[in-house]
């Protein structure tokens, strides 16, 4: 590739869906209110907040506040109920380019299945994202997430209910999200996306009162990063499906190694509240990234992770150092000092 | 948890079209130079940023959301709604006044001359002049007067004669008591818990008495919740339209987070957002 | 309480096991080696890094680094075995005043047995935490941590064994702590520590190499914190036991913060890295706190959290602004400005 | 994984007593004001801090564990390990010189004259100078020769013959050639990549030829794994001894976390810790 080239930045993360870039919004953190200042036709994607089958009001306030490196929410999904959505809110993201990808949800499986029936044959709807992991509802949500029969009944309903791909969105509320992921891949779905955000809580000491009115809340930003690349690497090596890694991706390098540990595509979520214009922000850096790289095409790198100790002990450390030695064990137990940057 | 009966008035949107309606703009992404950042009192900031676009659609009541993360830093996550204090369109110009209370704000005092904060602004449904009005009346609380003082300024500008209380813990936190009196407006009451002189019994006999002659048509209310009452009391005395600058914790500051819920609504409908419905709402009337 | 009164410090972390005050270091976060630059007689407890049967080597470098408000950590629990900890080490811990608390691990619920029966007489071990739940060992850690029947086996077996109280540590990384909390408590725990460490993991971009030789640790720091003060939270509330909380405490706030949900004591672990003096500075922030705002017993604050939404909606933001007026809802649904601060 | 055969020379700890056994002081906690802190070269900084039980105790090659996080603030959450490069123990002060890589030294270097930093040292087993050392050649590269300042300095102060290599990449990246002359090391070669001067085959003839007459009795490396394999080719042809200083992502500093491990062991015994038994380790005579 000369640096003139153009890296190719198109992924193609369910069968027939194709974008022209890996980066798209984390469901709840995005709305077409956001076209007024930032040119959604540049994203990958557009995906809804989750859509339930009735109106719903939410959480009392507060619902949102800031913690160590990231937030939490306790908003409780409000919406307007499906019918609302199709008639009303869903022609403002078709004005889009994009595709969109509509999130549901549901207070049963049974629920699900209703508000899947009633997009089935909706134009415009791109795929489903099922949010079968949100933290903050009393009914459904964790509890259908975190059990891997109840995932793979939804995901099975809700493929036989649609002709659009179907997205499996995970909990990483859970002892082992490989087998939630295992069970949205045997109930056939086309990709997952991982994660969802995870319950945390906010205390006012002063007033001893919890700082959410729903008290626990869903920790997302930063913070969260660490955790999400565990398991997307985990989830990407225990399916054979595209995933969608979300999970404190602030930058392009963040997107990056979301791909380089497994994922085709990344949302972003948080950081879109930090700065209205992360999403566009992170594809030209992808794209200035990869030429500068060398890297032809963004998938070069999806699950390009190497394992284990680098060198075997120190040179692992430090991408940024261009030169990095290669450091070996010595006959016994000891290994040199890194020498790249020096 | 069931609400305890309300003490306070019942606040509705106000309507989107007819005199009563405010002049709703779109918000633009700014990246905003500061031209100026000073310290005006305790703890108390005044923020000028170049954002010509916001400081060409703003309407008083309206705010910004600032981004406070440093460019290449992503603490703090969120950003902060601030109401535009004032402006100055020529200059491209908006005013910020805030006071260090906690984690954002202390991000936001290092904030120096020549750096870009991204701006997002004007947002919200801002108050609304009615069109016949020729007397109004301001009642705003420490750091909640800076919703008021563009609006006093507006309001002056169209001949309407303003009264307007500014109310502070201390006397050294009084704001805008000169911002009011250099925009002309006629009555500025400027009033502490010090010498007892913000106690609503102490200051609803001076309001009704400077009232009494030529009445009021607007009150425009942010800060206290007292003050929410007595404006409430003294527009259906005066009948007055009553407007109230809300807050909320906001994420997006746009309406599509949810995040800035003015309550719990029951189950069905959700109360409405601070950012999109508002932040000024009206008291509904009787 | 006059300002010029002391508030008591004092807790009991469980039967016959009173602590000056509620601040002693987490496991393996700590070592008497500390003792040369910290006064250590200050802390309400010593606690051990985790001890094996055997001698272990531990995790391939590198073995810590940081990540975005935190650090992940793949030591792996190197451990010269209990016999040498017994002669060589303990001896260290003893030579102070606060009572040493001793950690356990197994790469099998019978090495937890032998562990337990080696240390069963052993002068100076005040208690034992059993670390069900380190997330970096490749056998025993999460396994029997994350199931509640093994959990209660080896905390059964455990207690049998020895005098001295048994405190089962969480490992957050579950479906349900609540949960392992129960099987905990069923199988005769005094008490129990949550949380440990949640795995994670930080990639090498241009490298595209996993960060640890281990690929994947331990995330703790401070943006653990409101995952673990939510786990304390449901906790405490689901046991009856004392609970020890962990995770991101960094100041006297922190942990306040911790005891206000029901925590009856605290552990600090990577924010001693960060300063090794903070437990001290732990300390005398509670004095200072306690004075100040009139609390006579750090006691008082045990589990006195109230929830839901405040003055129900708003009021419940901000503890600092002293002379938060209470605002309620309006007979319709809004809520007035929050004023305390003007 | 399994390592693949070993190119770099096995090494083993210091002894800890008898004539190569290093002088270890016990570290100590201080909050130590910084007294001069200046870029002193591309990406390279000089801090002094006034820490004076630390310079009082320090040896060569010993370090020090800096907590870059002000106070009130978290991040960064670990501490970072520095050389010491040069100290005053008159003045009270030490010395560090550091090269900004990443978020750690990036914070580091943003702190001013007069804050105050937490410091724990010294820590660590530094390099061992023989009694009967009458010449010493030090190889370092890049920062890594911030480790062998002072033992140049200590040396030459014991009449000790002191030849020094410092390698870069360019000619200004070159760390401690004047600190070297200045402390009078008698053959300073400042080498780089840039003319080729830094290549071990230009390198290896250039210090046979110095070292021939006289030969030499101790050879210190820091920084680079090509000086290890020369200095270690040295060492066997002159029957010097031959130290090295390791680096290792640390957390304690202290020798209780074990995160500082210098590699993989095996299954039953642990790799030394960098902070504790090293950071300074000897090449194993064959
Ligand atoms: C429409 C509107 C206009 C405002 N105008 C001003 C102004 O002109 N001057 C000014 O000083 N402040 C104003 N505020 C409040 C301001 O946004 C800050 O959030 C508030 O000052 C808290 O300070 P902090 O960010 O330092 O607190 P932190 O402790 O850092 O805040 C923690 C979290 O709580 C939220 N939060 C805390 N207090 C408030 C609050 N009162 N309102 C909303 N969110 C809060 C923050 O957004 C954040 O999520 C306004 C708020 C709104 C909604
Ligand atoms: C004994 C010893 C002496 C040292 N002396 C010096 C010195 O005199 N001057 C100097 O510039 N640097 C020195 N270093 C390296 C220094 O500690 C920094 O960690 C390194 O410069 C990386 O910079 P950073 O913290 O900005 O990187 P970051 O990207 O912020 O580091 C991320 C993580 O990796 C670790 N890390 C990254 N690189 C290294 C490294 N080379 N060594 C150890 N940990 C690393 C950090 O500690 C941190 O945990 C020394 C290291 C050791 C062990
Ligand atoms: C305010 C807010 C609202 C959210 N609402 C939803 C939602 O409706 N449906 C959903 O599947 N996830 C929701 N999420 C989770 C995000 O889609 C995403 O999984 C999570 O925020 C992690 O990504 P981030 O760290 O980039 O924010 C919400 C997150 C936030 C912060
Ligand atoms: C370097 C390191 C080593 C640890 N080793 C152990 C251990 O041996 N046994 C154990 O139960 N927990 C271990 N932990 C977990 C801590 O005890 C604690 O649960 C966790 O760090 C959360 O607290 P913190 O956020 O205050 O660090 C370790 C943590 C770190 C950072
Ligand atoms: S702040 Fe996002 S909807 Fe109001
Ligand atoms: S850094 Fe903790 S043992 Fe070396």
């Amino acid at each position: 590739m000369t640096r003139s080239e153009q890296p190719r930045l198109a992924v193609t993360i369910a069968p027939g869906l194709e974008l022209a870039n890996p980066v798209m919004p984390a469901s709840g953190c995005f709305g077409p209110e956001l076209g007024a200042i930032v040119d959604l036709d540049h994203l990958g994607a557009l995906v809804t907040k989750t859509i339930f089958l009735n109106p719903r009001s939410g959480n009392p306030a507060h619902r949102v506040t800031e913690t160590h490196g990231g937030m939490l929410n306790s908003v409780g999904i409000p919406s307007r109920g499906v019918g609302a959505f199709v008639d009303e809110l869903l022609p403002r993201y078709a004005a889009y380019r994009p595709p969109t990808i509509v999130s549901i949800g549901g207070l049963s499986i049974e629920e699900y299945f209703d508000v899947a029936d009633r997009l089935a044959d909706v134009p415009h709807v791109a795929a489903l994202e099922l949010n079968i992991s949100c933290p903050n509802l009393e009914a459904g949500g964790l509890e259908i997430g975190a059990n891997p029969h109840h995932v793979e009944r939804v995901v099975r309903g809700v493929v036989d209910r649609v002709q659009v791909p179907v997205i499996s969105k995970l909990t990483p509320n859970v002892t082992s999200i490989t087998d939630i992921a295992r069970a949205s891949e045997a109930g056939g779905a086309a990709a997952v996306t991982a994660i969802n955000a995870i319950v945390g809580m906010a205390v006012d000491l002063r007033g001893r009162r919890t700082q959410l009115g729903n008290n626990t809340g869903g920790l997302t930003g930063p913070a969260t990063k660490a955790l999400a690349l565990r398991m997307v690497w985990q989830v990407a090596r225990a399916i054979s499906l595209p995933v969608i890694g979300v999970g404190g991706i602030c930058t392009a390098e963040d997107a990056l190694e979301f791909l380089v540990v497994g994922a085709t595509a990344v949302q972003v979520g948080t950081a879109t509240f930090t700065r209205p214009d992360t999403m566009l922000r992170i594809i030209s850096g992808l794209r200035a990234w990869l030429a500068r790289e060398g890297v032809a095409d963004v998938r070069e790198l999806i699950g390009s992770l190497q394992t284990g100790p680098a060198g075997h002990g120190l040179a692992a450390a430090h991408g940024r150092h261009a030169t990095l030695a290669v450091n070996d064990y010595g006959a016994g137990t000891q290994n040199t000092r890194r020498s790249g940057r020096r | 948890m069931t609400p305890t009966p309300s003490t306070i008035p019942r606040l509705v949107k106000l309507p989107t079209n007819g005199p009563a309606a405010p002049v709703v703009t779109e918000p633009v992404l700014e990246e905003a130079p500061v031209v100026a950042h000073r310290q005006v009192g305790p703890d108390t900031w005044l923020l000028t940023l170049h954002a010509p676009v916001v400081a060409a659609r703003v309407q008083p009541g309206q705010f910004a959301m600032l981004t406070l993360a440093r460019e290449g830093e992503t603490a703090p996550v969120l950003p902060r709604p601030m109401a535009l204090y004032a402006w100055d369109r020529q200059a491209g110009t908006v005013d910020v006044m805030y006071r260090v209370v906690g984690d954002g704000t202390r991000v936001l005092a290092t904030w120096r001359v020549g750096e870009r904060m991204l701006t997002v602004g004007p947002v919200g449904r801002g108050f609304s002049l009615l069109p016949a009005a020729t007397r109004v009346l301001l009642l705003g609380r420490g750091i909640g007067t800076c919703s008021l003082t563009a609006l006093a300024e507006t309001a002056a500008q169209r001949d309407i004669r303003v009264a307007a209380v500014t109310s502070a813990r201390t006397p050294e936190t009084i704001i805008g008591a000169d911002f009011y009196a250099s925009v002309g407006v006629q009555d500025v009451l400027a009033v502490h818990d010090e010498d007892g002189s913000s106690d609503v019994p102490r200051l609803r006999p001076r309001l009704a008495a400077l009232l009494a002659e030529g009445g009021v048509d607007q009150i425009f209310v942010c800060g206290a919740e007292r003050l929410l009452r007595l404006g409430a009391e003294l527009g259906e005395r005066f009948d007055a339209m009553v407007q109230v600058s809300l807050e909320a914790h906001m994420a997006c500051g746009l309406g599509y987070c949810h995040g800035c819920s003015t309550g719990y609504a029951g189950l069905a409908d959700e109360a409405p957002l601070v950012c999109h419905d508002g932040p000024v709402f009206q008291v509904a009337r009787a």
